[in-house]
């Protein structure tokens, strides 16, 4: 083994640039993967599975405007908006921005419109009302009874591209991607992972600086081999597709969020979703029948006849919710934190815990600024505006 | 597609194979029909005796024909060998000899046919 | 609260869903290895190769989105080219029989069900198709101002290339995935240069190669019909030159 | 290998096709070759053609033609496709030219055994 890069002495001067191993290749990982290594500092990522094969792969696809948010928790609302317009300039060309409906047809939806426009208004989220004839003339699919619709601009985004895009750059300016590799022991002051290879079947332990915990929902899992401590609540999730493209928008029922409210049409599919219940260990979440269901009868009364286009996948998986005190569920914030583990006594090891891939290069900022603070290293974060590769160009072993 | 812009480049070979590839095929199915029931099928028992032959290629209009079936028969025969044998990624080299090799058996076998009939109806 | 009722519904141990179950036959690095799991009625191949995972973390395979839109999860499906998300158990194992699992042939097998395909997709962007298209247009759209957009069909997962019996035996040749993206190219109006694209896969590995097996678009998951595309870029190509040559 | 036992219809067009292909300038070969014999005059070569006149030789002179015709139908089904032209009839050409094929060796058998 050997730490590669170590710090110099005990004064924290750096000989050369440090070393730190991202364990995740979801979209916080690949998006950290991206930040530190366009502010100089040496990374690897690894991975016990494939690219974006855990929480993001199994994404909806919904790039947040915010909208969802702006009434119940504005702070994430504003960040999403931001991100929205920083990926929209970095992203270009990789994304569908076809926007978004908020889309009501009862009493009950449009009560709640003069709130949720209000909302957005305070969160800076562009939000236009258009009249329900014009929203049957820009997407005829949807329920004809509709009374009002929101235009906001959501977006799409294909979840393993989205990460292929971020490692792309990454990898091209240095970044090694290390996937098939799991993480079996932990011991950061000490700067070693130690990982089994699944291609090699070898045990071998590597050496950085500094370890990033980006594992998502694993993230408790993963911190526990060095014996931190993370409060995660894996909140799981189903999503339901079918084979047929039934809007161009990405269509949510007007509002406050709940189950099945949203369709996200891509490529020639719709995603519909979102169910969600905590679950104790996020590999291996079941399926339950009655949420397929379930999130057929919601999409169904928000586009009649999406039912019969047939079902063409189903998929479910964990979000990671920071816990924060008396809230769960929908009620869960989906902010983020970033840990630094030394003050528990276990130096070297940094968490990212929450968020969302909308805000993936948000949270990369945070976690990098954070890296560099510990090694003294002064490197402003470049990401706002450094436009990312194509994700074809991204090596994803 | 923009009919005004330029052809390809380094599409001029591809072009030219199967151009001619599919132009001798259409001949083909046209003259292997002809020769097939000119030599076979019009003639009792199926096969010309050694007189029917000579005086059948007698006729200045069948021997015309007849050769010009052999240089087109030739050509698609080993046009499509060549494809085959493209299909094993022959290397740029071995792609030489390859083009070669088949332009001689080409030559040679029409030099042959046009021998051997210039001989009979001598 | 219907939170609540999922977290009730959760807590019921797993076997009281309908479950079925499956043999996976699946070819590894260098061996056979089978695997017995169960699965709910209605599961894919994928969440059956994810329970066997679940066994033992050595499977190797890729896998993401789930409903064939990353196009990772491609492999040979009882001797048949398919991405394993969109393949129901029920019809894999139909009659009990084992579920045959073997890797896609035609790119370099990194170990049991891993394929490196990156080839495809970096091909795919040499020849210049935009990752995104305008959207096709529900019947009674109208067009104004920018179209909607959507991405390309095409999700580069492999399955054409692996299926295609000329790459299998000419490995010089461009292959169905990048043919058919330079079809795209040549009848996409938001592709840079058209002609740059067809260039590149008109020489004689290119576009000449293709024998019409029609392969490519009988396994591929995402409607592209690349046959189609390839053909109707080489008929293209050729009146072009023609069009040329008589001036 | 092209040649593999399986996969769709049109596959195995692909692969009957170059068969077909090969056997037909296998034979071109030959055919070339023992037109030599006319060489040899009029006492050789009217040996030679009893000699082709027996009915192995004319059963196989009979599937030759139905490989013949096969080739001959598919490849103008193969030049239409790769002009890029009615694409979506590949199958129902191919198809068309296996029953066309069939037929042809099937009405020129007859014709060898009626004499």
């Amino acid at each position: 083994m050997g730490a590669r890069g170590r710090l110099d002495g005990m004064n924290g001067r750096v000989k050369s640039a440090p070393y730190v191993i991202v364990i995740g290749a979801g979209s916080t990982g690949a998006a950290i993967a991206h930040d530190l290594t366009q502010r100089g500092i040496r990374v690897e990522v690894i991975d016990r599975g494939g690219v974006a094969s855990g929480t993001t792969g199994h994404n909806q696809g919904q790039l947040h405007s915010g909208a969802r948010y702006a009434a119940s928790d504005p702070e994430s609302a504003r960040e999403c908006m931001a991100e929205n317009r920083i990926l929209r300039k970095i992203m270009s060309g990789g994304l569908e921005w076809n926007g978004g409906l908020f889309v009501g047809w009862t009493e009950e939806h449009m009560a709640y419109l003069r709130t949720f426009l209000d909302a957005c208004g305070t969160c800076g989220i562009p939000a236009r009302e258009i009249s329900s004839t014009e929203t049957l003339r820009l997407e005829p699919r949807l329920n004809a009874r509709i009374l009002a619709a929101v235009e906001v601009p959501d977006a799409v985004f294909d979840p393993y591209r989205f990460c292929l895009s971020f490692l792309a750059t990454a990898q091209q300016a240095g970044a090694l991607l290390r996937t098939f590799t799991e993480v079996v022991d932990l011991d950061p002051s000490q700067g070693r992972v130690t990982v089994e290879c699944h291609r090699t079947g070898k045990r071998e332990n590597l050496g950085a600086d500094l370890v990033v915990n980006a594992t998502g929902p694993w993230t408790g899992r993963v911190a526990a081999l060095a014996g931190a401590r993370v409060d995660v609540e894996a909140s799981a999730g189903v999503c339901v597709t079918v084979g047929e493209r039934v809007s161009n928008r990405v269509l949510n029922v007007l509002a406050p969020p709940a189950d099945g409210d949203i369709i996200v049409p891509l490529r020639r599919t719709s995603i519909l979703g979102t169910t969600s219940w905590p679950v104790a260990d996020p590999d291996g979440i079941p399926v339950p029948d009655d949420h397929i269901e379930e999130i057929l009868d919601m999409a169904e009364s928000m586009v009649p006849g999406v039912r019969a286009s047939g079902l063409r996948g189903v998929m479910a998986s964990a979000r990671p919710l920071l816990v924060l005190p008396g809230a769960g569920g929908r009620a869960a914030s989906r902010k983020f934190s970033c840990i630094d583990h030394a003050p528990e006594g276990v130096d070297g090891l940094i968490s990212i815990v929450g968020g969302k891939t909308t805000t993936a290069r948000a949270m990369a900022e945070k976690a990098a600024d954070l890296v560099c603070a510990r090694f003294g290293w002064t490197a402003e974060c470049r990401t706002q505006d450094m436009p990312l590769l194509s994700p074809r160009l991204g090596v994803s072993l | 597609m923009k009919a005004k812009a330029a052809m390809p480049s380094g599409s001029a070979r591809g072009v030219l194979v199967w151009g001619l590839q599919a132009f001798s095929g259409v001949l083909l199915v046209a003259g292997i029909g002809l020769h097939w029931l000119a030599q076979h099928l019009v003639v009792e028992g199926g096969l010309r005796d050694y007189s029917q032959v000579v005086s059948y290629l007698r006729e200045p209009l069948v021997l015309a024909l007849e050769t010009s079936f052999l240089v087109v028969v030739t050509t698609h025969a080993l046009l499509g060998l060549r494809a085959i044998l493209m299909d094993l990624g022959p290397t740029k080299r071995v792609e030489r000899l390859l083009n070669l090799g088949l332009g001689l058996a080409g030559i040679g076998a029409v030099v042959y046919g046009i021998e051997l009939t210039l001989e009979l109806v001598r | 609260m219907p939170d609540a009722g999922h977290a009730l519904a959760l807590a019921a141990p797993r076997g009281l869903a309908v479950s079925r179950p499956v043999q996976l036959h699946i070819r590894r690095t260098g061996r056979w290895a089978d695997y017995r799991v169960e699965v709910r009625e209605g599961a894919s191949v994928l969440e059956a190769l994810e329970e066997a995972w679940r066994l033992d973390h050595s499977l190797l395979f890729r896998h993401s989105c789930h409903h064939g839109s990353c196009g990772t999860c491609g492999m040979r499906i009882n001797g048949r080219e398919a991405l394993a998300c969109l393949t129901p158990v029920a019809q894999a194992a139909r009659g009990g029989r084992p579920v045959r699992l073997e890797p896609l042939r035609n790119f370099p097998l990194l170990g049991d069900l891993l394929v490196e395909t990156q080839q495809v997709a970096a091909g795919i962007e040499a020849v210049g198709l935009p990752i995104v298209r305008d959207a096709d247009r529900p019947d009674g759209h109208p067009a104004e101002g920018s179209p909607p957009e959507q991405y390309e069909n095409c999700i580069e997962c492999g399955l054409c290339v692996s299926a295609c019996p000329v790459v299998g035996s000419d490995r010089q040749f461009t292959g169905p995935a990048v043919l058919a993206a330079g079809g795209r190219v040549a009848e996409e109006r938001r592709a840079p240069d058209g002609l740059a694209a067809m260039t590149q896969v008109s020489g004689e590995h290119g576009v000449w190669r293709c024998h019409g097996a029609f392969e490519c678009s009988e396994v591929c998951p995402a409607e592209v019909d690349p046959a189609a595309l390839i053909l109707g870029l080489r008929g293209g190509v050729f009146r072009r030159s023609m069009a040329g040559g008589r001036k | 290998m092209w040649f593999r036992a399986e996969g769709s219809v049109g596959r195995w067009g692909f692969m009957l096709h170059r068969l077909t292909g090969l056997a037909l300038s296998l034979y071109l070969g030959v055919h070339l070759v023992l037109l030599n014999q006319l060489r040899a005059g009029p006492g050789a070569w009217d040996a030679f053609v009893r000699l082709m006149r027996s009915p192995l030789i004319l059963a196989l002179d009979a599937l030759l033609l139905g490989a013949a015709a096969f080739h001959g139908f598919n490849g103008l089904r193969l030049t239409l496709l790769g002009l890029g032209w009615a694409v979506r009839w590949q199958k129902v050409m191919l198809w068309a030219s296996v029953v066309l094929a069939a037929a042809c060796t099937v009405w020129v058998g007859a014709r060898m055994i009626c004499g």
